[in-house]
């Protein structure tokens, strides 16, 4: 049950690789300049395949079981987008073809843009970010671009307690000092919280909403007006917006940039850690910032242009990761219509994990949830269970564990997040897997703090690799 | 709508057990002014085989494969990706994994990770790499902060002759933040011009990419002396072409203490410009200043080996506004790809298609010089080159166009002086038939 | 060579090991009489590249896809396949696998053809299915042989309507054992005339399809109750397009003994005719005379649920001559695929598509009506059938040909009867416009 | 651990097929004539991608680990070959086009023939079996044909005792009676043995060379001189070429008839039981009753022909399993002079498992085998081990286990083949566990007849699967 790394594999000589015929003659070539290339083991195609078929099913995937990381929204990946974005005329495309010869894919960024704008409310896009942090970098940016045009160097910026850490990250890398912003006691924003520390030093505010409690930020439009009075800017992060698609319209709720995670909402496989995609959507005033080159429609066809003075510059080597705009531009043409559907029956099947945990699980927050339910190991505490022992059980009884000790605000936290796409039958068992855990919580405490017993591998120490780190064989 | 679960009868039955009379009042606590004018205005969605249809035809207004010759290069290559790669790379376990926070059941994805990470450190003869960033851009952006953070100083030195894009990514990123950029000039060669360096007031860092923008081989050696003639400098080595590090010297060889770039060419498809694959790797002097995912070798309570995340306290989940950076994630799937490619070459077969690559890019120089066309550059290349032809050189490369033939990036949009100047792109994909073809319509 | 992993470092070891002085060595048992005159002689290996390139030249010979409408069924139909189930039946663990000897190790495989088996014997009626056969073809000749086991009489009556290549390879079959073959005429309907049963002499079996050949769905109860006026003669119901029953009662419903024939159209693309799927069911009274390989439900040595290979002493591993046919295995991915297909379409699914079928052959079949051609059979039809044009059809057949329409099947070839007669089939793939087309062209 | 069946899954309207856009009316239909539909499961996608996936993920494969299924050649599967079966214009091709608008599958079929027929050094090639056995039938229909030409019904045939258990029964089906010859003392054929049981009622002998003890047999040329000589036709079983490719001429060694195993020889993927496809190699003088239609190279390109009287008639709907044709064509192609390199490499990985393990198993022939060794469990029989208990242990240790119990002439057999494209690290570490579980029979045999321990299942009761037969659900 152990395989072997590449490089404990192989013998000097083989190759899994076709080499081309060569049909010109060898190029003089200075040894002075040469290099020994590099220390690779040289295997065989089928030494390949057989390492990375074996390896892949180690990994527990929204393919094989339910994966309910909150705020990661794992839903089912559908097997056309891939098909689509393989087509010889995007995977194989140049991205310096001169616009007439790549007139289909520039046509695929404009619609994508307008159905996100559609989307969102917002009417403005950006599709170059890669991940949703570098969207968040990207309203930082712009943030820092529009501040500095009115003439005013804004120092701070307001960031929830509840907030996911890229963005207080993100905003130190603009020179921003985040300004921790406690929820209240019903687990949201508070308006007097926001109104006591907005002031005229302050960018704006960072929100997520629903955010990551997975409770809708009610007073959000009151929020935003108090921090619009002060000259100060909104940036939604919208990682939840898996939640409230079609149920809300970011721009009448007075936000003024929102990063979307293409590989949340809009179904494009997250692939073991990326690639994602992380658009931008802003206001009409803020659309001037946004970065360039961007698809523009003319007369002659769709094409490129940086002219757009005021942008705050380029993210990306090309245009960003296009083959995963490709994935959701099919996903939104595939459902069309049925889009608004998908938050509802999100929203419904957070509520029934709730509905079914909450005698079992303390629930800090006990009232309906959106898309995702926070509970908390507090009840376990006493028979000395972690959130972490319950995530590790959760894997013998066939699931992915949910996120734990996120969001930082709830002690012990278990951030469940079903998605859409998980049938009630799954759910049911879901439930009855977390039930039997809570119960044996209680009689058998110890087989928790030895599980996993049937994965793969038994717990890890991760003490140990970080202490001496090993990140080379 | 066949990915939607839900019958009628479950949405009954879940409501009730919910509390709820219908999906509607699921959102209750949406406050009427967060709600949108109108309802959301969608087309009707298309079936699985009238997407097909759509899909298809968009893509067949591309320029790509049979029936056109494209020389295009400057950050995003043609080369031969193995059946096999793809294949693999599709399968579900790989794809549809995330992060893998709980490391039991992510030992897929996490000794993937590992044999990258080795792969990569190798490549570019360095201690230490990281699990991938965004692209090369953002990988030279992160790196000169990285390099700030580890110097405490404001300043870094940049050739011109690295990547036009990726010198704006790096203008972006780091306006905020008021550091200072001095550009370095490049030679008749080619090559970076490194004297203005020993103007340079403590930089934090001195830049330069190889093979370079124009397809240049650059002395790295030379530069390394040059950043190094102050301890505290650091060279940054960029590359957009990694697999000239088949045929030329890693950088790290050379004395860079950061390497970054792009790694496309290592089994990605171009899929017009991403995803693609921030390669990043250091010294393990700097480990800890490094941004971006690590994977490290550990044992499971067992004793067994086994993978994990680690060193997770630089990263923003944790360190929220003092994290390294404020990349949350990798290129995960990219970087599989890459090793799997790189696998699949293995060291024998990496050298055999730079150095084809070499050749075949040497075949089409010799040919063009031969023919009259100039090549402005003398500095050796690896797949590709700067070519120069006569004033008003926009109709023969518009008579090309109408050839199907893509005669290079012209470059005076990102050199203003280069008028008439094209960057040509070869690699083992371009058969030597089109070569010739190139080369007769050139000079014709 | 890539997929010959010895270097020659193990080849030397390994001779070594084995006591053989070179490789030639290990064929000296071979007599010289045996050998090659001169050595094997093919032309060098193609790149894995290059081989993309021919074999796409060669496939782009072929009348397919977008630019062709192409009307042809006839036992091979374009129903639209999901990419799901092409992409999981690409999956290694299932495609590499082989005949599940070793339980333990292939519940997988085993699961799936359990649950085809399930899926064929619900679509078709019937208590049993098999793992499948080759085709609907071969799957006639093993039903009747099955028949004359079970009656131990010498003669079977077949329809006329049955395709024309299955009474091929009957008569190919049943050719050494001298079995008497009769054959039953078509009426003026399109429909097997059952009338000739009455003289024939305790037939071992009456062979049926429908829809038949020429798309009529046939009166299969009739059919039933002709061939059981003698109780011990057995009903024989074949197919070629099995979605038909999606719409039409199935052929257990209706009296059948044994069913068998073509599943090609449930999630299997039609690749030049093959490989397709034999599809092959029975009642229980005759499970043990059914040829081909069974998966049967059983439990492990801790009383789990598990899958095996069953009733294998009906076969020829064991049985060896006196076994039920000779067939030693089954079409194991494609019947996967169908039971993928069958699954994706759910009983919801298979209604609505095999509805929208009849629906767009029904329109056809008026427009061609209201256009004046000829449709000579009366009978209903699922989603083909025949026309019938002026004499002299042959030039405006080809003068579709040139406009890149195939205008259904010839019939002269198979029924000399039929001259200016065309089967004319019609599925969800093809679009109003086409129809439209066609009976615009041939009206004209 | 337990993967629901299909049908315990699912609601009724779930859908996980996209209906196509409807764009006719409803044609009227006689309510009479209407059934009810099949009893089916209605599923989503997510829920048809989760079942298959993690069902596949219980079998071993090739693509898994070495799967030495002795006379199966289970041999990697080249990715590229299903690539290119799944190109459109291969893939969507209707089998009753009109030539003109199919030549290059023609050409493909026409060339493949060429190939088969300079690799067998038999002339004429019939495509058309869709599997081995339907290739020995092909092979008896063609002695049958032959025969009665000749004006003499001839009733019986040959068989070697080491004879696949199709050889029976397919002459059994053209109504000959199968007579055994033993094999000698060294395992292969005598001519004495041969020429006692050949006479004028014999049809002629089928023989499979290497033949099943991984021997080949070496006095095929004057066994088929015997056979010949009384008017006979010798049938080659060619499930084993895989040793012998380069090697041999069949027409030199006197065969007339020949099958060839596309899925084992040339590499098409087995399946998990097919499909397959069983060409049939014959000599120019029987090549007449070769099945049609045939592929002829006219003036005008390629086309079909049924002109041949004396034709065996047909044995497919179509032209044979097309699709795995092309696997083997792209095969024959890829590898090109190379093709000569796999049966010495074959034979050489087979003799390394036999040398590795002769000093552990009983071998009943101990000599020089080509591309499989058969072994037998006679010293484990001490120890009340079986074959079977070998084999099944094996899959702890991570191998696919041999053909047990086969062929007959061995009790107790263990038939190992490896395929060339196994590493020798691999074998190795074959050869250790075998060792170590010869070392197991002495030491603790108990676990033997356990296992497997570490399998999806332990052992299944196959007396209750047949005793009362549930074959579906």
């Amino acid at each position: 049950s152990a395989e072997p790394l590449l490089w404990e594999m192989g013998a000097r000589g083989r190759l899994a690789f076709s080499l081309p015929e060569r049909d010109v003659p060898e190029h003089p070539l200075d040894p002075a300049l040469a290099g020994e290339g590099p220390d690779f083991p040289d295997l065989s195609e089928p030494e390949i395949v057989r390492h990375y078929t074996r390896l892949s099913q180690w990994n527990m995937a929204v393919d094989t079981t339910m994966y309910p990381l909150g705020s990661c929204t794992m839903k089912y990946n559908p097997k056309t987008n891939d098909r689509q974005a393989a087509l010889p005329g995007i995977a194989g495309a140049h991205p310096l073809l001169p616009p007439p010869l790549s007139q289909g894919l520039l046509r695929l960024m404009f619609e994508l843009e307008q159905f996100l704008a559609a989307i969102t409310g917002l009417p403005a896009v950006t599709l170059q970010p890669a991940a949703g942090a570098q969207g968040e970098l990207t309203g930082m940016l712009i943030f820092h671009a529009y501040h500095g045009d009115q003439g005013r160097r804004r120092t701070k910026i307001l960031i929830p307690d509840t907030a996911h850490g890229t963005n207080p990250a993100s905003a130190t890398l603009c020179g921003f000092t985040a300004v921790a912003v406690p929820s209240g006691p019903d687990g949201i924003l508070e308006p007097e919280a926001v109104a006591r520390r907005m002031d005229a030093d302050t960018a704006g505010i960072m929100v997520t909403n629903p955010n990551t409690l997975g409770l809708f930020e009610s007073h959000i439009r009151e929020v935003a007006d108090i921090v619009h009075a002060k000259g100060g800017l909104v940036y939604a992060d919208g990682a939840n917006m898996n939640a409230v698609m079609g149920q809300v319209d970011m721009g009448a709720m007075g936000v003024d940039v929102l990063h979307l995670n293409l590989h949340k909402t809009f179904s494009t496989p997250h692939g073991g850690g990326g690639p994602g995609a992380g658009p931008v959507c802003v206001s009409a005033a803020l659309a001037p910032y946004l970065p360039v080159p961007r698809v523009v429609l003319t007369a002659d066809g769709f094409t490129w242009s940086d002219d757009f003075p005021r942008t705050i510059g380029r993210l990306h080597a090309f245009y960003g990761n296009f083959g995963i705009l490709v994935r959701a531009y099919s996903y939104i043409l595939s459902l069309g219509a049925d889009l608004t559907r998908i938050s509802p029956l999100a929203v419904l099947n957070a509520n029934y994990i709730r509905a079914g945990l909450r005698n079992h699980y303390h629930l800090p927050y006990d009232r309906p949830c959106m898309h995702e339910c926070v509970f908390s190991d507090k009840h376990q505490q006493a028979h000395k269970v972690t959130a972490l022992d319950i995530a590790k059980r959760l894997i013998d009884f066939g699931f992915h564990p949910p996120t734990i000790y996120f969001p930082l605000v709830v002690p012990g936290a278990l951030m469940i997040e079903p998605t859409e796409t998980e049938t009630k039958e799954t759910l049911d068992r879901f439930i009855a897997a977390m039930q039997a855990i809570a119960a044996e919580a209680v009689e058998d405490p110890e087989r928790l703090r030895q599980a996993p017993l049937h994965a793969h591998r038994r717990r890890l120490d991760e003490v140990q690799a970080a202490r001496k780190p090993c990140l080379t064989g | 709508m066949r990915f939607l679960p839900h019958t009628e009868a479950d949405i009954d039955a879940m409501l009730a057990a919910v509390g709820c009379k219908d999906l509607a009042a699921l959102f209750d606590d949406i406050p009427a002014d967060c709600r949108p004018a109108q309802p959301l205005h969608l087309p009707p969605g298309l079936s699985e085989w009238a997407l097909n249809r759509h899909m298809e035809n968009l893509a067949a207004e591309t320029a790509t494969g049979p029936g056109y010759d494209i020389f295009l290069g400057a950050g995003s290559y043609d080369h031969y990706i193995p059946e096999t790669v793809q294949q693999l790379l599709r399968r579900g376990e790989l794809a549809t994994a995330y992060t893998p926070y709980q490391p039991e059941v992510s030992q897929g994805t996490l000794q993937a990770i590992y044999e990258y990470q080795t792969l990569t450190a190798r490549l570019l003869g360095m201690e230490a790499a990281n699990a991938s960033v965004y692209d090369g851009a953002s990988a030279l952006a992160e790196a000169l902060l990285m390099a700030v953070r580890i110097t405490k100083r404001r300043l870094v030195a940049i050739s011109r002759a690295i990547h036009p894009h990726y010198r704006h990514v790096v203008a972006t990123y780091l306006r905020p933040t008021g550091l200072d950029i001095i550009e370095l000039p490049y030679g008749p060669d080619g090559r970076t011009d490194l004297n203005p360096l020993d103007d340079a007031r403590e930089p934090a860092a001195v830049a330069v990419q190889s093979p370079n923008f124009f397809g240049c081989i650059e002395d790295l050696a030379a530069a390394a002396e040059a950043a190094h003639g102050d301890p505290a400098t650091l060279l940054v080595a960029a590359f957009t072409e990694p697999l000239a590090f088949g045929l030329y010297p890693s950088p790290g060889a050379l004395g860079a203490d950061i390497v970054c770039g792009e790694g496309q060419s290592l089994g990605i498809a171009r899929s017009f410009g991403g995803p693609g694959l921030g390669m990043f790797a250091c010294r393990n002097a700097h480990l800890r200043a490094m941004p971006g995912r690590l994977v490290g070798k550990t044992v499971d309570a067992d004793g067994r080996r086994g993978f994990v995340l680690t060193l997770a306290t630089r990263e923003q989940h944790i360190r929220r506004e003092r994290a390294t950076s404020n990349i949350c994630t990798n290129q995960g799937l990219c970087a599989t790809a890459a090793a799997m490619y790189m696998a699949s070459l293995g060291g024998t077969g990496i050298r055999a298609l730079a150095r084809l690559n070499y050749d075949k890019a040497g075949y089409l120089q010799t040919a063009l010089r031969n023919a009259g066309v100039a090549l402005p550059f003398s500095a050796p290349v690896f797949n590709e080159f700067v070519m120069q032809l006569p004033p008003g050189s926009e109709a023969v490369y518009r008579r090309l166009l109408e050839r199907r033939i893509v005669a290079g990036l012209p470059l005076a949009p990102f050199y203003p002086e280069l008028a008439d100047h094209y960057l040509l792109c070869v690699t083992e994909t371009t058969d030597k038939a089109a070569l010739d073809r190139l080369v007769a319509e050139v000079s014709s």
